[in-house]
Parts: structure tokens; sequence; C-alpha cells
């Protein structure tokens, strides 16, 4: 109780440094420096109308290569911590029957209806989150956005169909690829434009269409497909070790 | 350098010889008249005078049929070139270049530590003996040693500083001219401290345990016997007047002639007599403290009287 | 082919290694799904070439290229990333780049089981490296969030359940810190309008009021929560016991030199804080090691120290920046972390490689070689020579002086002392059983060569640094470095067997000594002979054992070229730099005795104790003028009196002085019996020699106030006065003597202190006999021990008759140290005590005299009991000490006759030699010497000596020897009226001073021993109530990490908002 | 004054925001179960999010999306700054990464240790 009382004093400090942070803020009436230039120089240069996009892909690209990579990580970590041990393997095994019995019991198989929405629906999931990738440079969206509709897709089909496979290769090549490839977009940009991950070594295109902003929609097509794959790895990792079925241990 | 000065070295060995000569008769006359002293004291005859010259003589022509080993024979020897050599050490008489023997090799310094000779090499002799009581002996009486040396450094230091010297010759030059002079009168302080320790170095009671000649067969010297025991009664003499003469140079302004030279040294003596004769024994332990106290602070207070006399 | 010259070009860049890194991370899975080895060749590859990359471009910037700028995205900062690969980028890249590739090595058996954790740890070095290089804030909390991620994600790869637990507290605290630091760089964004921190730096004026103070805490305090600040790092402690090894030094080493350098990046934001980022520093330098000292578990006591050395590099960068001193950074955090890095992460390898739990466990099954990296890892990371730490430690504290920063120094060096005590604890467990390991098998050796090599790469990458840096600070000369290749050298042929090594010993010692010391003049030139000379000639009695002694003659050469380097020291540092390489291969020669380990921490201990000092001290006269030199030392003006005491308490220290003094028996009683006579003969007098510098450069050439020479004459005399006392009370022969050399020390000291010319030829003279007696009374006593197995003296007696000749040496030794003319102890006495009395000093004159009177009765036990008395029944067959330990032997005791007879010729140059410091007092006629009050004419007293002492000889020969004399039986003496039978009966020898004990032992109870016992009490309690706060709870070390920023803002001036 | 001036929408994001990082704290050092601290972490991530959107926000500004909607000359007037979207979109995604790896862990310590009390998990300290 003590030790709640002095956390309770503690988070009050806080709130009090809180308190001074938001009683000096006023909001801004006018872009800051960067923002400002981005928004000035910005769809020129980079020829995204979605400047957000331009931030993120290209002015800022070092940190979503970074980003991807986090996320990369972390699927790689939590595969790595869910991973069944050899070691474990033969005490598992032990069990293994009685809680595959369990796990019978607990899910139940879906309803009819629900698989029919699932197989209906799951095409369309991803063709959306397809289309947010593929636009983010024109509108709001991007790869992130449209990684993780397609992890939502995967998300729901995971839910509706506990028992089916999801092709751990599958989600390996893609995700390396995707990955490489982003990589060697980059090493483009020095070689072939201004720098790391500069998009403009493609043609920059019509503003506002499709297929413009040079390499904006490849990358984002790349980190779509990796942030997809990734995040569907992550869900799948925890089905699996939570069913403890799993007897591919990479 | 030793042959080129062969004449030096010759005339010096021989005033030398005659001053030992004379001190060890002297030593064995006044050890005689002591014993008598206490004799009488407690009720007895005593010894006639020529006791000691009979003793020695009689040590000296026993013939020894053993030997403990190298080492117990060589503590005799030790022992005597101790007493010996400090007494060569010493100017014995003020102002006769004859009597001051070789006191132009070294100092008071010298006197004090030559006096260590003859006791480490008695005792490693004695311990050779392989008898405990000769370990237990010189284990006491070197620890008594230490004990008594601090009141007696005290006072010497102090007579140091007061005539700015440690040459025993000009100590005894600056208490020339009359008793006023001497240094039991200038600096009573480091006299009283000195004749404390003096006690103790004269072994005594109450400080003759280390000896304690009626527990242990004389102590140290227990193995020892025919002239090996002679020359360490010898050097008992010798050494007893050798002590008496150094006291009578640093405190008692000397002497300029044997006879003053022999009642200085017997009434010196007299001191550790009186005591002897009046007080029981201490332990060793006792002893030794004894000397940390009262000789000590007296030891102490005389150097802090010779400065504040020196600056006033 | 341009094309491919392009990309080439482009991987080359430090760009290159962000490229390499990723690419290779995202394919690692797909090559390791068709061929495992393949994926850990891409690994490794990748790992190699950002090695080899950071190494290229680090190479051409020192080589003049300026700083690489790499801008991403064809826009110009900041309006896009950039990075930047200057020198310090290049350097910690490189440095976490090589670390990260051996660590990679060790930790191959286990990352290699899962593609995952390859492509993690490839990728959270990739992390390091941005934040190494980035220049744009949100891009760092990008990087920094890579790394954290990678390292829970390895962490959460350890099976065991603590591992766990420790991985969940270690993300929740690093969580709450990376929002911290990202709410820090939105409000900085807020206030500035930019992300780049060159920029954000540009406009920092922008940052202000509550809010600006607030996003400047949130950076930091994020920052230094990343690096462990005591007692916010509870949760690394627990990553660090748990987390297998591998892991666990890249946490340590890598991540976090990742997060320092960020740091420093920022640091030009946190002007205003460097106090507190400095306090902060310092108190968990501090403070971890003081909890080190408690702690058993071995990585969690290396966590410890890694945190104890990240405080004190937080505390350089934070005191370079407040002083401005920009220009050592290189040297000093580089230095700093150089050693860290490749120490910790050497260490952690080991501690996994050899598997033991706590340290104790290191006493059993460690292998050899095992034991020798631990040394070497051991000593670098505690800053001994010749590794990169002890240059920074160096330069820092020298810098730290020149700016009068003194409290810092002396809580750098406290906090090192504790680190270097529980460090050398663990290594004294290690050393413990190691003689009793055979040599590895071979068909175990080849693998744990492979295992172990990553370890080795470190250690040497350890030594070349160091001497990189002994490059650039100009002290890399052949000559200091001397000493170490020899003992190298000599460690090549360590393996041969037998005593015949020890004659390349002496060839190496004698020729390098002779290099070293030949154009030296004066004094140095006199201990030169001293030193070398002398330890040459006391080494050869080392042959007298025919068995390996591994170490022990590398280690020797070491030691004994080390002295001479010592004396041809120009500067502090170098005088230094010897000290401490004299300091540490005595330590290493004192474990090399048979129960040697325990008392050799002490006196490690203490002798670094002595060296901090050294160093306070030379720091403080480096803060005066200025200068290195060590002739310069005298114009250091009003800090004379401070610089003398802290170098002669170092010095005290050294040489067992009163109240310092317990290391002193243990060391010298349980060292090697050949090795603690020259320990005592000869090494000791190194601390003379440095009491003798500071007299001459501070004592005599400066008027100060008050006298630090007068309390030095008095420690110098209590020092004789209680190594006399104690020494009586002794039973064991080697403690005997041990004190005795204390004792005897000490008269050397008062000597020095005296600054006057007969004060300090008295001291010299009185060193020479102490090389010569004490020289022979060790050897002696090796002898005695090599034959009776014994080392108590009740247990041996009556040995003159099997050893006459160890008898004589022995009891000439002790007549010249007794100071009984008419031998050398004598001069030494009579020169000091005339000193004495001419400089008044009359109480030090009494006291002297005591401890020469009480000097008697421990000789006089030495003799007795060991020599004479009855002799043990199972000592009857023993034999003479061999020839070689004689002859050295012999040498001394002509040389004592000598300067008995002749004193003249060794004061003659002595007196020449103080002549230049002090105007020579001594007058001479013929052959005597008179002084103010004395006089002393040795050959005279030689003859009438000998004279008075062969006439009775001849006389009793006459008398007593012409009879027919026999030999009495061993028992044929009259005890109590029986005839004893056993010797045991009748040797009186135990308890010998028992009496005096009961008259004045009080005064020599181990109150000192008491003393220090209670200040390692007080500290190891002092560091278990600190870390109280470890209590394991999660939410309480998170709490802790909030508690810090609450804390920083309410000391940051937080209340006047 | 008027409410709006006075009390800015952003400002409300803001404290929002404070208050949520607030209670992700306080959940994340008061509950014992590391599932519920686990959506402390959460709260607090969002929180910060929020935050960060804020500050980004200009009066009376719009989607930093430059087509038919805003004109490419007036867009510096009428857009709101597109840098701290851009971050929060980052910030989303690594707070996504650490709970993924936090939850990892919850699951293993619940495997290994039977139980998701973080009181229990003190075996290492000091």
């Amino acid at each position: 109780m003590i030790k709640r009382l002095f956390i309770f004093m503690i988070l009050a400090l806080m709130a009090v440094i809180f308190f001074n942070l938001a009683s000096n803020y006023t909001e801004n009436t006018s872009l800051s420096k960067l923002g400002h230039y981005y928004v000035e120089k910005g769809p020129l240069e980079i020829g995204a109308p979605n400047l957000v996009t331009a931030v993120v892909v290209t002015y800022r690209g070092l940190d979503t290569l970074g980003e991807v990579t986090v996320l990369f990580i972390s699927a790689a970590g939590v595969g790595l911590l869910l991973r069944r041990s050899r070691r474990k393997q033969d005490i598992d095994s032990q069990d293994r029957d009685n809680r595959a019995e369990e796990s019978k019991n607990s899910h139940k198989p879906a309803s009819e209806i629900v698989e029919t929405a699932t197989e209906l629906l799951l095409p369309m999931i991803i063709l959306f989150g397809i289309y947010v990738f593929m636009n983010g440079h024109l509108s709001p969206g991007g790869g992130f956005q449209g990684g993780a509709i397609i992890a939502s897709g995967t998300m729901f089909l995971l839910l509706a169909l506990p028992e089916s496979h999801i092709s751990r290769l599958m989600i390996a090549i893609t995700e390396s690829l995707s990955g490489f490839s982003y990589v060697v977009v980059g090493v483009l940009g020095v070689i072939m434009a201004g720098g790391f991950l500069d998009n403009r070594f493609m043609d920059l295109g019509t503003y506002g269409e499709l297929f413009s902003a040079g390499a904006i929609p490849l990358i984002y097509t790349f980190v779509g497909l990796k942030v997809g794959f990734e995040l569907s790895a992550v869900l799948d990792r925890f089905r699996q070790y939570d069913q403890n079925e799993d007897t591919d241990s990479v | 350098m030793i042959i080129e000065d062969f004449d030096f070295w010759l005339g010096k060995a021989g005033y030398f010889s005659l001053t030992l000569l004379i001190v060890t008769f002297y030593g064995l006359l006044v050890g005689a008249f002591i014993d008598r002293t206490i004799a009488k004291v407690q009720g007895r005859i005593g010894i006639p005078y020529r006791q000691p010259f009979i003793n020695i003589l009689k040590n000296f022509f026993k013939r020894t049929a053993i030997s403990h080993g190298v080492m117990f024979y060589l503590g005799p020897v030790f022992r005597i070139a101790g007493g010996i050599g400090t007494l060569a050490f010493i100017p014995v008489l003020y102002g006769s270049e004859m009597f001051s023997n070789f006191s132009m090799a070294g100092d008071l310094f010298l006197v004090i530590y030559f006096m260590f000779f003859g006791q480490l090499g008695m005792a490693l002799g004695a311990g050779e003996s392989g008898h405990p009581y000769a370990a237990i002996g010189i284990a006491r009486g070197l620890s008594q040693m230490t004990a008594y040396e601090v009141p007696f450094v005290l006072a010497v230091i102090s007579i140091v500083i007061q005539y700015d010297t440690l040459s025993i010759t000009q100590i005894v030059a600056a208490q020339q001219g009359g008793w006023q002079n001497w240094t039991v009168v200038t600096n009573w302080v480091a006299t009283l401290a000195a004749m404390l320790a003096f006690l103790g170095m004269m072994g005594y009671s109450p400080f003759d345990i280390f000896l304690a000649p009626q527990e242990i067969p004389i102590g140290p010297p227990t193995e020892f016997h025919s002239a090996y025991l002679g020359l360490m009664q010898l050097n008992r003499a010798l050494f007893g007047a050798t002590k008496l003469v150094l006291f009578m140079n640093l405190f008692f302004g000397g002497a300029t002639s044997w006879p003053e030279l022999m009642i200085k040294t017997l009434l010196i003596y007299m001191v550790a007599i009186v005591v002897g004769v009046a007080f029981p024994r201490f332990r060793v332990d006792q002893g030794i403290r004894f000397f940390f106290k009262i000789p000590t602070l007296i030891g102490i207070m005389s150097i802090v009287y010779v400065q504040m006399m020196l600056v006033a | 082919m341009v094309v491919t010259n392009t990309i080439i070009d482009v991987l080359l860049q430090p760009l290159g290694i962000y490229v390499l890194a990723l690419g290779a991370g995202f394919l690692i899975p797909l090559f390791y799904r068709v061929r495992r080895g393949s994926g850990v060749l891409v690994f490794f590859a990748a790992l190699a070439a950002m090695a080899v990359i950071a190494g290229l471009n680090l190479l051409a910037i020192i080589n003049g290229a300026p700083a690489i700028d790499i801008e991403t995205a064809g826009i110009k900062p900041p309006f896009s990333i950039n990075l930047r690969f200057g020198l310090l980028e290049g350097g910690f890249v490189l440095a976490v780049n090589t670390v990260a590739l051996l660590g990679a090595w060790h930790y191959l058996p286990r990352l290699k089981q899962q593609a995952a954790s390859l492509l993690l740890y490839l990728i959270l070095v990739m992390g390091i490296n941005g934040m190494v290089m980035t220049r744009d804030l949100f891009n760092l909390f990008i990087f920094i969030e890579i790394t954290s991620i990678a390292t829970y994600a390895l962490i959460g790869m350890g099976r065991s359940d603590n591992v766990l637990a420790a991985g969940f507290k270690y993300v929740m605290a690093t969580s709450i810190a990376s929002a911290f630091f990202l709410l820090g760089t939105i409000f900085l964004y807020y206030q500035t309008g930019t992300l780049n921190i060159d920029d954000i730096i540009m406009n920092r004026d922008l940052i202000e009021g509550p809010i600006g103070l607030i996003a400047t805490l949130f950076l930091l305090t994020s920052l230094l929560v990343e690096l462990k600040p005591y007692p916010a790092n509870g949760w690394g402690l627990d990553v660090y016991e748990t987390a297998d090894s591998g892991i666990a030094s890249l946490i340590s080493v890598g991540v976090s030199a990742g997060v320092f350098f960020a740091l420093y990046k920022l640091l030009p934001l946190m002007d205003n804080y460097l106090t507190s980022i400095a306090l902060i520093g310092g108190l968990t330098f501090l403070i971890s090691n003081l909890i080190g000292l408690k702690q058993e578990n071995t990585k969690r006591l290396l966590g410890y120290s890694s945190i104890g050395q990240m405080g004190l590099l937080t505390l350089a960068v934070a005191l370079l920046k407040q002083t401005d001193a920009d220009a050592h950074l290189p040297l000093i955090v580089g230095g700093l972390f150089v050693n860290h890095l490749f120490a910790k992460a050497g260490l952690f390898w080991l501690a996994g490689i050899v598997n033991r739990k706590c340290i104790g466990e290191w006493s059993s099954g460690v292998k050899r070689s095992e034991v020798l990296l631990l040394g070497v890892l051991i000593t670098a990371l505690v800053g001994l020579p010749p590794f990169p730490g002890f240059w920074a430690k160096w330069e820092l504290v020298m810098l730290l002086a020149g700016n009068e920063l003194f409290g810092w120094i002396a809580l750098i060096l406290i906090g090192s002392l504790l680190e270097a005590a529980y460090l050398f604890r663990w290594f004294s467990y290690a050393r413990q059983q190691d003689s009793e390991q055979p040599d590895d098998a071979p068909a175990e050796a080849s693998f744990s060569f492979m295992q172990i090599m990553p370890v080795t790469i470190a250690a040497l990458l350890l030594f070349i640094t160091g001497y990189g840096m002994a490059k650039t600070m100009h002290v890399a000369s052949p000559e200091v470095f001397l000493p170490l290749v020899a003992g190298f050298a000599m460690w090549l042929i360590d393996r041969s067997h037998g005593r015949l090594k020890n004659l390349p010993m002496l060839a190496a010692v004698a020729v390098g000594g002779y290099l070293l010391t030949n154009d030296l003049e004066g004094i140095n030139r006199l201990f030169s002979y001293l030193l070398v000379g002398g330890g040459i000639l006391v080494s050869i009695a080392a042959m007298y054992r025919n068995d390996n002694r591994r170490g022990f003659y590398p280690l020797l050469t070491v030691l004994l070229l080390s002295l001479a380097t010592l004396l041809r020291a120009q500067t502090s540092l170098e005088f230094f730099f010897s000290w401490e390489l004299m300091t540490l291969s005595s330590y290493l020669l004192v474990t090399l005795g048979r129960n040697g380990v325990k008392p050799a921490l002490t006196y490690l201990l203490f002798s670094l104790a002595s060296a901090y000092f050294i160093l306070a001290g030379f720091s403080v006269a480096y803060g005066a003028t200025g200068s290195l030199l060590l002739a310069d030392l005298g114009n250091s003006g009003d800090s004379v009196a401070i610089i003398f005491s802290l170098l002669a308490a170092g010095f005290i220290i050294k040489m067992g002085g009163f109240g310092v003094h317990i290391w002193l028996p243990g060391a010298y009683a349980e060292s090697d019996d050949d090795f603690t006579a020259i320990l005592s003969a000869v090494v000791s007098k190194a601390g003379i020699f440095g009491l003798f510098i500071i007299a001459a450069h501070l004592g005599v050439r400066s008027d100060i106030g008050l006298d630090p020479g007068y309390v030095l004459g008095w420690i110098g005399i209590l020092t004789a006065t209680f190594g006399a006392l104690m020494a009586v009370f002794q039973e064991d022969i080697k403690r005997l003597v041990a004190y005795s050399s204390m004792g005897q020390l000490g008269y050397i000291v008062t000597g020095m202190a005296l600054m006057s010319h007969l004060g300090w030829v008295s001291a010299m003279y009185i060193t020479v006999n102490h090389f010569l007696f004490k020289g022979i009374l060790f050897l002696s006593i090796a002898g005695v021990i090599l034959r009776t197995n014994e080392r108590l003296m009740y247990k041996m007696g009556g040995l003159i008759k099997n050893m006459p000749f160890t008898f004589t040496f022995v009891m000439i030794a002790i007549i010249a140290m007794s100071g009984v003319p008419p031998l050398s102890g004598y001069g030494g006495k009579w020169m000091l005590f005339n000193a004495l009395m001419e400089k008044q000093w009359y109480w030090i004159t009494a006291f002297a005299f005591f401890s020469s009177a009480v000097a008697f009765l421990y000789m006089f036990r030495l003799l007795q009991t060991v020599f004479l008395g009855q002799r043990k029944l199972e000592h009857a067959e023993i034999r003479e000490a061999p020839m070689i330990l004689l002859l050295p032997q012999m040498v001394m005791i002509v040389g004592i006759m000598v300067i008995s007879a002749y004193p003249k010729l060794l004061i003659d140059p002595l007196s020449a030699a103080i002549d230049p410091w002090i105007a020579n007092t001594l007058v001479w006629q013929g052959t005597a010497l008179h002084a103010h009050f004395g006089h002393w004419n040795a050959p005279m007293i030689m003859a009438v000596v000998a004279g008075v002492f062969m006439i009775p000889l001849i006389l009793l020969s006459l008398f007593a020897l012409s009879m027919k004399i026999q030999k009495v039986e061993q028992f044929n003496i009259v005890y109590a009226a029986e005839r004893p039978r056993r010797p045991e009966e009748t040797h009186f020898a135990y308890k010998f001073f028992a009496h005096y004990d009961r008259a004045i032992g009080f005064t020599v109870r181990p109150r000192a021993t008491a003393f220090w016992n209670s200040v390692v009490e007080w500290s190891h309690s002092a560091g278990a109530s600190l870390r109280i706060f470890y209590n394991g709870n999660g939410q309480t070390y998170a709490l802790f990490v909030i508690m810090y920023f609450v804390g920083l803002f309410l000391f940051n001036g937080g209340l006047a908002l | 004054m008027n409410m709006l001036t006075d009390f800015p929408i952003s400002l409300i994001v803001l404290c929002s925001g404070l208050c949520l990082i607030l209670l992700g704290l306080w959940g994340m050092l008061t509950q014992r179960n590391l599932i519920r601290i686990i959506i402390g972490f959460s709260l607090m991530d969002t929180g910060i999010h929020m935050v960060m959107v804020s500050i980004g926000y200009v009066t009376g500004g719009t989607a930093p999306i430059i087509n038919d909607a805003v004109a490419m000359n007036e867009a510096v007037n009428r857009v709101v700054d597109p840098v701290p979207s851009a971050l929060v979109l980052t910030a989303i995604v690594i707070g996504l990464g650490v709970t993924a790896v936090m939850l990892s862990f919850a699951v293993r310590i619940h495997k290994t240790r039977k139980t998701l009390m973080i009181d229990k998990l003190t075996e290492s300290k000091w």
C-alpha cells in the first residue's frame, strides 16, 4: 500500500510536469521549418501529393527502412521467443496428445456462415490493402497501412478458421525478397540519383497519377507486402504457440 | 695503513693493555668488596678479597673435556671481546693520552652499541649448549635490556644536547672545573634517569631475574665451565667496571687519576648494591613495565629540561 | 563493369554498413532455409564486411581525409536524414563491429540454431552503428529501438526461466526510457521545428522555458537510463546475470556504446546539466563498484563492473565537456571505451566458456589458458599498464587535475580501487587451484582453442590498442616497453623444463638492465646497481628449485626490468607506468607462492592504493605546474606540501609503513622463498627510490610551511618500532623476517625524511646494507625451509650442526642488521642518529634507539630457535643448503665486509650523488668520518674489534683446545635433574618472548589489521545496503526510471517552475 | 476570448495524450499481471502518439495532401505539419513491435513459470 502511495506520488509529480508542458503549450499557427519546406517543395521535388508519404518514403526514408527493420526483427524475435525448443520437445510430446484433445474441445469449428463470409471477404480485404499501399503517394494510406489491412485479413482468417495453414515458406520468401528489394531500391537511389533511398531515379511521371512520384509506389509495394506478411507471421506464431501443435521449428 | 701506523698501534695497544689490566684487577676487587658488603648486610662473613682471583685462576687451569660446538666455544670469546672492546672505546682518564684508549675510533654511540657485541655472542654460545635455561635467561635478559635502554638513551640524548657532542672525551672535558660542573649537578634529571637504567644494567636485584642466581643455576652461563667460565667471570668483573667508568665519565665528571676513578666508580656501584639489597626481585615483565613508566618519564623530562636550560 | 564498380564504391562507403547488414539480414532466412551453412556464411561475411568498411573509412580519416557526411534521399539536411562518419564515429563503429564479429564467433553455437537469431544479431549490430552515425534525432530513436528490440529477442532466446523474467524487466524499463526519448524528441521538434541534431544544436536558443527543460530532460533521462545508472539499473543487472554471455557482452559493450555515443552527440544540448550527468556517472561508478564487492555471481559481477565502467565514461565525457577539453576526447573516452569494450566482452565470453555460476567455483577445473586470459582481461579492465585503460585514466586524471577537479579524481581512484578489489578477488579464486591442473589434454585442446580464440583476440587487441595509445602519448619508446617484450620472450620458452630457464632470464635482465640504465647518472645510477645488479644477484638463487615454475621467470624478467625503467623515468607518466608494471608483476609473482593467492590480493590492493596515491600526487603536481617532468615537481608552488604528502603516502604504503603494513607479512611470508628475498631486498627499494625522488624534488627545493618531512620521520620511526615489536612475537620464520624488513625500511624512511645530507647518506647506506643482509637472510631461510619443510621456528632447532654455512651467513647478516660494531649496521645507525640529533629530532632518536634494541630480541630468536638449542630428531640427516643458494649469499657477505671495513668506498659515491641536491657536510679525517656530534673511524673499529676478539680466542685456544675435547651428546645437559629424551622437551622456542608479550604486547595487538578489516566490513555492508533497491521486481525498476526523470527535473530547477 | 482559442483543439488532444501516458504508467507500475502491464504500455504508447499528432497541428489546417482540395501555392497556409504524422506512423509500428515482443515474453513466461504475476519473477536480484 505504501508502495502504491509512493507510485502515486511519483506519478503525481509526473502529472505536475505534464501540466507544465500543457500549460506552456500554444498551438502552432504556422508550419515548422521542416514542415514549411516539405509543403512548399515536396510536391515538386518528390512528386507525391500526399506529403506524409513524401516525408515517410523519401525525406525520412531511412526512418522507414528502419521501421521496416523493426517490424522484421520483431517478427523474427517473436518467432525466436515462441519457437519450440528441441530440448523440450520430448517432454512436450508426452502431453501433446492431451493438449491436442483440449484444443480441439476449446476451438469449436466455425459455422458455415463464418466460413463462407471469410472466403468472400478475405480477397476483398487483401485487395483493399493492396489498393491502400499502391495509392499511398496520392491519398491517405501507404505501405504500413496497406500491410496492416492485409494482416487484418490474416487475423480474420485465423479467427474464423483456426486450423487453416499459412505457408511459412511463402512468408519467408516474400518477407526476405521484399525487404532485400527495398534495400536494392535504396542503393539504386545512390547510384542513379541523389542519395540513398532517393525515389527520383525513376521518372517522377505526371503529378497525381498512380504511376508517378518515382519509386514511391514501388517502395510502398515492398513495404506493404513486407508489413502484411510480417504481421501475418506474428499472428501465426501466436496462434501456433497457443495451439501447441507446431512441429515445424524454423 | 695499519702497517704505516705500526708505532701508533703498538703504543696504543700497550697502553690499552695496561688500562685493561688495571681495570680488570679493580673490577675483581670491587666485586669482592661488593660481595662482602652484601654478606655483611645479610649477616654473613663473605668471601675474602682474593676469592675472585682464585676463582678465575682455578677455572682457567681446569681442563675441559667436552664441547657443545663451535658457537658454544666462541660464546665466551665474544663475551670477553665485548667487554674488552667496550673498554677500549672509552677514555678512562681525562687528560691522559696514555689512558684515552681507542676513543678516537668512535663516540658514545659506538660504546653503547658495542656493549651489545658481547651479549649477542654470549647468547649464541649459551644457545648452542642446548640448555633451555640458557635460552630462557637470554630471552629475559634481552627483554629487560630493551626496557632499561629507554631511560638510559633518553638521558644520553639529554647530555648530548647539553654538551653538543657525542665524544666522551669532550663530555668529560665539559665537566671539568669542580663538582658544580658535573652532569649530576647540571643535569640531575638525566642523571636520575640514567641511574635508574643503571640498576637494570648491572643486573642486581630487583632486576636480576635474567640471571636468577637462586633458581636457575646462573642463567645463560648454565652449561659453561672451566676456561669458558673463567673468561666469563673475568668479563663480569671487567665489563662491570667498564660500565662504571662510562657512567662516571658521562655523569660524574670523569676522573683525572686512578684513585679518583676508583672512588667514584665504587660510589656509583654502591647505588646498585644498596638498592639491590633493599628491594626484592621483579618478575621480568614487571621490570620492563617499571622501566617504561617512571624512569622513561624522567628521561623524557630530562630532554625537556635540558632544552629549557639551553634556552634560558 | 561500371555499375559493379559503382556498387562496390557505394558499399565501401559507411552507408555500405547499413546496406550490407540489412540486405544480408533480410536474406539470411532464405539462405538458411536452403542450407544452414550458407546462412551462417552470409552472416559472417556481412559482419566482417561491416568491420572492414568501418576500418577502411576510419583509416582514410586518420590519414587526413575529411569526415564523411552521408546524405540520404538526395536532399540536403536538415530536410533529410544524414549520417556522419568522423574520427570518433569511425573509432566507435570499428571497435563495436570488431567486437561484434568476435562475439559472433563466441556466440555461434547458439546463434546458428536459428536463422532468426543470426539476423537479429546482425541487425542489432547495425542498430548500434546507426546510433553512432546518425545525425537525426528521430532516426536515432529508431536505431535505439532497432537495437532494443533485437536485444529483447536475443535475450528471450535464452531458455532458462530467469532469463525470461529478466528480459521482461529489461523490456519494461527500456520501453519507458524509449517513451521518454520520443516525448523529448517531439517537444524539441515543437520548439525548434527541426529534427536534425546539428540544426537543433544550432538553434538551441529556441529550446527554452518549461517545455525546453522538460523535453531536454526527457532525452537526457532516456539516454542515461539506457546507460543503467544507479539505482535505475536492476533490470540491466538481471539481464547480465541471466542472459547468455554472447548477448550479455553485446549489451554491455555494444548497446551501451551506442547509447553512450548518442548521449555524447546530444551533449551540446545539455550544457546546463553537465554537473548532473557527471554526478550520476560518478555515483554510478562508485556505487556499482562498491556493490560489486558483495557479488558472488560471475556474470552479475561483470554486470556491476559494466555499469561502473559506463558510469566512468559518462563522468569522463561530462567533465570533458565541462572543461572544454574536446581535444582530449579521443584519447580519454576512446581509450576507456576500447578498454571496456574488449576487456568486458572478453570477460563475458570467458565467463560463458568457463560457465561457473559463482566466482568461488572458478577455483577448480579452470584451464591454465583461461586463467591467463582472465588475468589479462582483468588487468586491462582495472586500468593497469600496458592496456588502453591505463593511459586513458592517466589522461583523464591529469586533465581533471589541470582543472583542479580533485574531488572527481578521488572518486575515480576510489572507484577503481573497489573495482580492482572484486575483480582480482575473482582472479584469486581462479588462481587458487591452478597449480594442481595438468596441462590440457590435446584432444580437448583443439576444441577449447577454437572456443577461446575470440577471447584471445580481444586480449591481443587490448595489447595492440594499449601500445597504440602509448604511441599517441609519446611514451611508446622501446625502453619503456622493454620489460614487457623481454617478459613475453621469456614466456615463449616458459614451457621448457627445469632450472636452466633461469639463465636466459638472467641474461635478459642483465642485457636489458644494462641497456636501460647505462646512461643513468647520480643517485639513479647507484639505485640501478642495487635494483638491477642486486636483482640479478638474488635471482641467481632461484635456480635452487628445479621444478617448472610456470610463469615465474617471465614475470621476474618484467619485474626486474620494470625497476630499471622506473629508474630512467623522466616524466611522471613513465614513472607511474613502470610503477604499475612493477606492482602487477610482483603481485603475480606472489600468487605463485604455495598459499600466496590470498595475501597477494591484499598486497595488490594496498599496492594499487599506493599507486593511486602516487597518481593523485602527480596529478596535483600536473595541475600546479602543467608539466609531467619529474624535475618540475619542485615548481609546484603552494601545492608542494599536498603533493609531497600524497606521493609520500603512496610510497609509504608500498613500503609497508606503520598502519598500512598489513599486506606485508602475508605477501612476504607466502611468496616463493627465493622471491621473498627479491621482494624484500630489491623490490622494496623501489619505494625508497620513490621517496628519494620526492624528497629530492619536493623536500629540498622548496620551503614547506608545515613540515611534512617531520611527519614522515615519525611515520618511519613508528614503522621501525612496531615492525620490530611485531617481529618479536612471530612464530613463523618468514613472517618474523618480513616484519623485520618493515622495521628496517622504517629507518630508511626516517633517514630520507631528514632532508639533510647526512640523513640521506644514512638512508642510502642503510638501503644498501638492508639489501645485503635481507638478501642473505631470506635466501638462508629459503635454504632452511627447503631442507626442513617447516616455517614455524619452534619446529626447528640445532640446525647449526647441519647447516653451518647458513648459520654463519645468518649470524653475520644479523650482526650487520643489528648495528653492533664493527659490521655495516653500525655505520648506518651512527649516521642516522647523528643526522637525527643534528636535526634536533630527539624523540625520534629515542624511538630509533628503542626499536634497534627491540630488534635484538627477534634477531636472537631467529638464531637461537632455528640454529641453536636442541635439534629435532627428524632433522638429524638434513644437509647444508644447496650451493646455488649459498653463492649469492657469499657475495653479499663479502659486500657487508667491504662496506663495514671501508665505508668510504660506499659513502663517497653516495655523498657525491646527493651533493647536487644537498651540499656535502661530511668531513673526513683520514678514515674517520666526522659529523657535528660524533666521529666514526670504521677501519680502526674493525681493527680494534678484530684485535680484542682474536686475543682471547687465541688465549682460549691455548688453554682449552690443547686438551682432548669430546663432542657432547645431544641431550647431555643437566635439566632439572633429568636427562631429556626428546628435543621438544627442552628446546625453548615456542612463545619465546611470552614475558615481553605480557609486559608490552598490548601495544602490538593487531589494531591495524582490525582497522582494515573493519574498513572491508564497512564497505561490504555499505555495498549490501546500497543494493537493497534491487528487489528483483520489474515494476520497482520501472519506477526508478520514472523517478530518475522526476529527480533530474527537480534537481535542475523544476521546483522553480 | 472564446473557448476555442482559449482551449485549442490540439491542446485537448495533447492533454488527453498526456493523461493516457499517466494512466499507462500507472498500469505498468501497479498492475501485477504481465498482460495488464503490456496493456499499460500500449496505453502509454498511444498517449505518446496522440501527443505527437497534437504537436503537428496547425490552427485551422487540413491534411497535407496537395491535390485538388488544396492548391499547391496556398498549401503552406492550409495544411498541418506532415512531419509529426510521418513520425507517428513510424512510432506506431515500433510500438507494435515492442508490444509483440512483450506479449511473446508473457506467453513464454506463462508457459515456463505458470504464472503471469510480475512479483513472482524476482529470483535474480542484488
